[in-house]
């Protein structure tokens, strides 16, 4: 047992306990315990944003619950999906009579309890719209694109639809402007060693050594391929390769690109691998506008690093670099 | 021996089911973690713990019973479990709701309406590897007995092996579907988690109503 | 190889380019390729703060670079001291004719060649005083208090003093509240997994299976106790009470509390981790002002968490909650 | 046989210096990975790789090259590595600054005066298993070699004797300094990394000064 838990039985349980003790300016409880809410929501007149997911990605999702982000969260075990009723209760917390979009990742789980809590929600007159992150380019071949995993590209979504809500766009337009997002998002992981769940107390699969696993999900779903370790240089332009040619992003675009460890790897490899993918991203001639480089999206304690490119309009622009004010994301 | 037996005995059935799955705890975990993740009997006992506890004491009809299990699930547990178990037992609650006494027909329309509700929220075939392969023949084998005019006890008592047999054939399979489709080939040879965990659940329901049905 | 590097050799560099490609924001180059400054730097009129260290402690030291922070910070090999020569450049990055303060850690290293780069400033008439932190209380019994290393806690001193200068405290002010930040601050850390340096590329240590290191180093230097493993509640306890009993930190005392995990350990271990500190200290009648709670302060991919506490008085409180603009910490 | 030499075989003498500490690159990487972290060999060659580059082609004295040997350690480096080497190259330099012809009794005030620069910045003693285990005998045996009047030959025969007995001294030891201290007992039974390198170092000067002296 190498983790810091008291039951890992309790391991969601106990961290909501700690999030709430050191971040009240950010957490509020609701009366569902796997609810949390910013203490501002349901916030008068705006469009409530909210999302839910497995736990064990840490920062992501509580961590962008704040202003000009997400208004409520619904949190589930570790790499579970959360109740229907808390993605319903989520949606209640957020709603202010605006409406709510419910910004969430393509997993059966989530999808099957997204889909309740959306039927029950219009039965107490909620007006609910919701968009569905697939930007994981590794997870299904583009013919099939609704099949695809939403991995960290669901940030740049909720960054997105957080500040179009915000900004006072309506119900429609919020969930236009996130699908949007998300539609100009391609993402792919790499893996280089496996996670483990505290409460199995083993990893639930393995990469060899001197392997890494191209195309990786966020709870060790198989990738594209397994490859002898390459470099920094080498990984970074396979990668680059899968997710510029999915969308096909083009000369002249302008994108963000965020780089997300997926727990072990130290920070400093991050940003070798940046290093590589601003130097590749220059040679085709698209122009960052922005990045972000850090632990945003985790999969436990896997090393290994995911890179999402998102394609940028005016209107997406202005989203991307409107404030916000969470705990994993602070703009000014 | 009756023929049918009474709704009133919900508490006691629904129970029944709880203690089996909790007394399959580590069992079920294992089998998942052969080719899953190790959780299944984890998240289950879970969900039938709590649900137990709150039935504890209680009068209630098998629906409204079966509707708090339905509840607890989808509440508790959450992920894929609580969604699937969570709209088969709302759906046998739907078949028998309002029924004082519970025939063969009746139960052979509650274990119908509960496939039903399960395939609104999921396409898995019989052969994919998961509970349907337990779940399916069971519920055909017993509509069968009960046409053929079979008892309700024999029917039951078919009902239980078809499941049984179903568990059994996931073994051989590749899994098409859930995690343990990521490995392919790699997930033959061992039984599905999800079909063990159904078939425990139908082969007590069937003991469960068998005893009512001799009383 | 688990690791996203190009050749292990040139890890730092290969990092530094990395952060000055992602955060121009951020960082600007100097004549040394081993000194990074913040673009404004030197600001006019303001007190120069500089620090260094060596790498494998991200974002430390590099990302506490920015507005109401550090001025400059001088980068070292991984786990080793920066040169003299990029000392003395960060301190003159830093210096616009109101000297500079150089807020580092006590190590063999460290000590030496910041020593000869103050000969070296002094030399060229840079008025400059340092502080060196010593909050690690497990590295060496109070008596000795000069012989603890620097740890965790070397993040507030840079607040306090970063803040401090911003504010347009003199050199012998800003130096004086560093030293009484770092005065006021006791840290410890606990260790459940070793951490590999790639250029190596195996563990220079081991904590054996079902064991926990209490007060380790951050780079694996030995601790006080090596445990069973023990749930959180109770490593909690062990960890502030070496802390608390060392200061001794009283009841009614207002303190900044910093959660920092090593590298390795998923975040939301460190929830966890933080509910139990944040109630135990509540039964001591400790009033928690401020927390951080995240990976401020890494060991490579180590296991394991530190725990900082930092007495405050009002003066102390105005600096930490001075705001700050930097990678790894924005303040409002 | 001259019982001196020119100052001017500066760059040889620290090429040669150079090139023994890279050629022992993994073997002083080795003896650090027992007891250290295994990096003494890496930060080494990368500092003395660096020098060697710098003064290729160039012509420089004895001191001249030992100080930029000093600061190249110093700035290409750091860690403890570059200010401890530093220190000693700084003092050896500091010892035969402006002499053309450097004689037995220069030699031993240069050796003395590295081991003042070093101990300036380093409490260690002869026994505490790092290179001032090597370094101490071999200062001091030169010494007493030039006092008793013994050729300028016999006496760096003498030194280079000196400094191995000095480092194989250290395998016994248990680690009283630097990183290998945390192992206590743990760290006896193999050499310290320093004093390979140190007597290394000495004993190439040694053979390179001697080679000098035949011209
Ligand atoms: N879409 C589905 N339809 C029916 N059964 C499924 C489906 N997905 C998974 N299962 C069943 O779920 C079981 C695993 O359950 P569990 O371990 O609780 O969930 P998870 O795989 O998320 O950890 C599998 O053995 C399989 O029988
Ligand atoms: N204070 C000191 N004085 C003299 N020699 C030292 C001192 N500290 C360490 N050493 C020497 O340094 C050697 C290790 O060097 P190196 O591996 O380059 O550094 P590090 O231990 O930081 O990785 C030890 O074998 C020892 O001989
Ligand atoms: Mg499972
Ligand atoms: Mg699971
Ligand atoms: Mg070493
Ligand atoms: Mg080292």
């Amino acid at each position: 047992m190498k983790r810091i838990v008291n039951d890992p039985d309790r391991l969601v349980e106990d961290g909501i306990e700690g999030y709430l003790a050191a971040y009240p300016q950010f957490y509020e409880k609701t009366e569902n315990p796997r609810t949390l809410k910013r203490p501002q929501a349901p916030v008068k007149g705006k469009v409530g944003v909210v999302t839910g997911g497995g736990s064990g990605h840490e920062p992501a999702f509580l961590g962008y619950v704040g202003e000009g982000l997400l208004d409520a969260v619904a949190i589930g075990e570790v790499f579970s999906s959360p109740t229907a009723g808390a993605f319903l209760d989520a949606i209640k917390a957020a709603e202010s009579g605006a409406g709510v979009v419910c910004l969430y990742g393509n997993y059966a789980g989530d999808n099957m309890n997204v889909k309740m809590a959306i039927k029950k929600a219009k039965a107490a007159n909620i007006a609910v719209k919701t968009v569905m992150a697939n930007d994981d380019v590794a997870s299904a071949p583009k013919t099939e694109r609704e099949k695809r995993r939403g991995v960290a590209g669901e940030i740049l979504m909720w960054k997105v639809g957080g500040a179009a809500a915000a900004m006072g766009y309506d119900l429609d337009g919020v969930a236009q402007i996130s699908q949007k997002a998300i539609d100009m998002c391609r993402s792919i992981g790499v893996g280089l060693s496996a996670c483990t769940i505290p409460a199995v107390g083993k990893p639930n699969f393995t990469i060899a050594d001197g392997k890494m696993e191209i195309g990786i999900g966020h709870h060790g779903e198989p990738g594209v391929d397994i490859t002898d370790w390459k470099p920094a240089h080498e990984t970074a332009k396979i990668m680059l390769e899968h997710v510029v040619e999915d969308k096909p992003f083009e000369r002249g675009e302008e994108v963000v690109v965020l780089v997300s460890g997926l727990g072990s790897t130290p920070v400093i490899e991050l940003y070798v691998y940046y290093a590589e993918i601003a130097k590749l991203l220059k040679e085709k001639g698209i122009i960052v506008h922005k990045c972000y480089v850090g632990n945003y999206f985790t999969s436990l304690d896997m090393m290994g690093v995911t890179l999402t490119i998102m394609g940028l309009d005016e209107e997406l622009k202005k989203m991307v670099d409107y404030p916000v004010n969470s705990l994993a994301l602070v703009q000014k | 021996m009756t023929q049918y037996f009474s709704s009133q005995s919900g508490v006691t059935i629904v129970q029944d089911m709880a203690d089996i799955i909790i007394a399959n705890r580590n069992y079920l975990s294992e089998i998942d973690g052969a080719i899953g993740d190790g959780d299944h009997g984890i998240n289950m006992a879970k969900g039938f713990s709590i649900c137990k506890e709150k039935i504890a004491g209680q009068e209630m009809t098998l629906d409204k019973a079966l509707d708090q299990l339905s509840d607890t699930l989808m509440e508790g547990i959450g992920g894929s479990m609580g969604p699937l178990y969570g709209s088969l037992f709302f759906g046998w609650a739907e078949g028998i709701k309002g029924k004082e006494k519970i025939t063969a027909q009746d139960f052979a329309r509650m274990l119908q309406k509960g496939l039903d509700e399960l395939r609104e929220i999921s396409d898995a075939q019989q052969g994919d590897k998961c509970l349907m392969d337990a779940l399916i023949p069971a519920v055909e084998t017993f509509s069968h007995a009960v046409t053929q005019g079979k008892t309700f006890q024999k029917a039951l008592e078919e009902m239980k092996k078809a499941a049984e047999s179903g568990r059994d054939s996931t073994k051989d399979m590749v899994a098409k579907i859930g995690r343990a489709s990521r490995l392919g080939e790699r997930s033959r040879g061992v039984l599905d988690a999800g079909a063990a965990s159904c078939c425990l659940l139908l082969g007590q329901l069937a003991e469960s109503i068998d005893r009512q049905l001799h009383l």
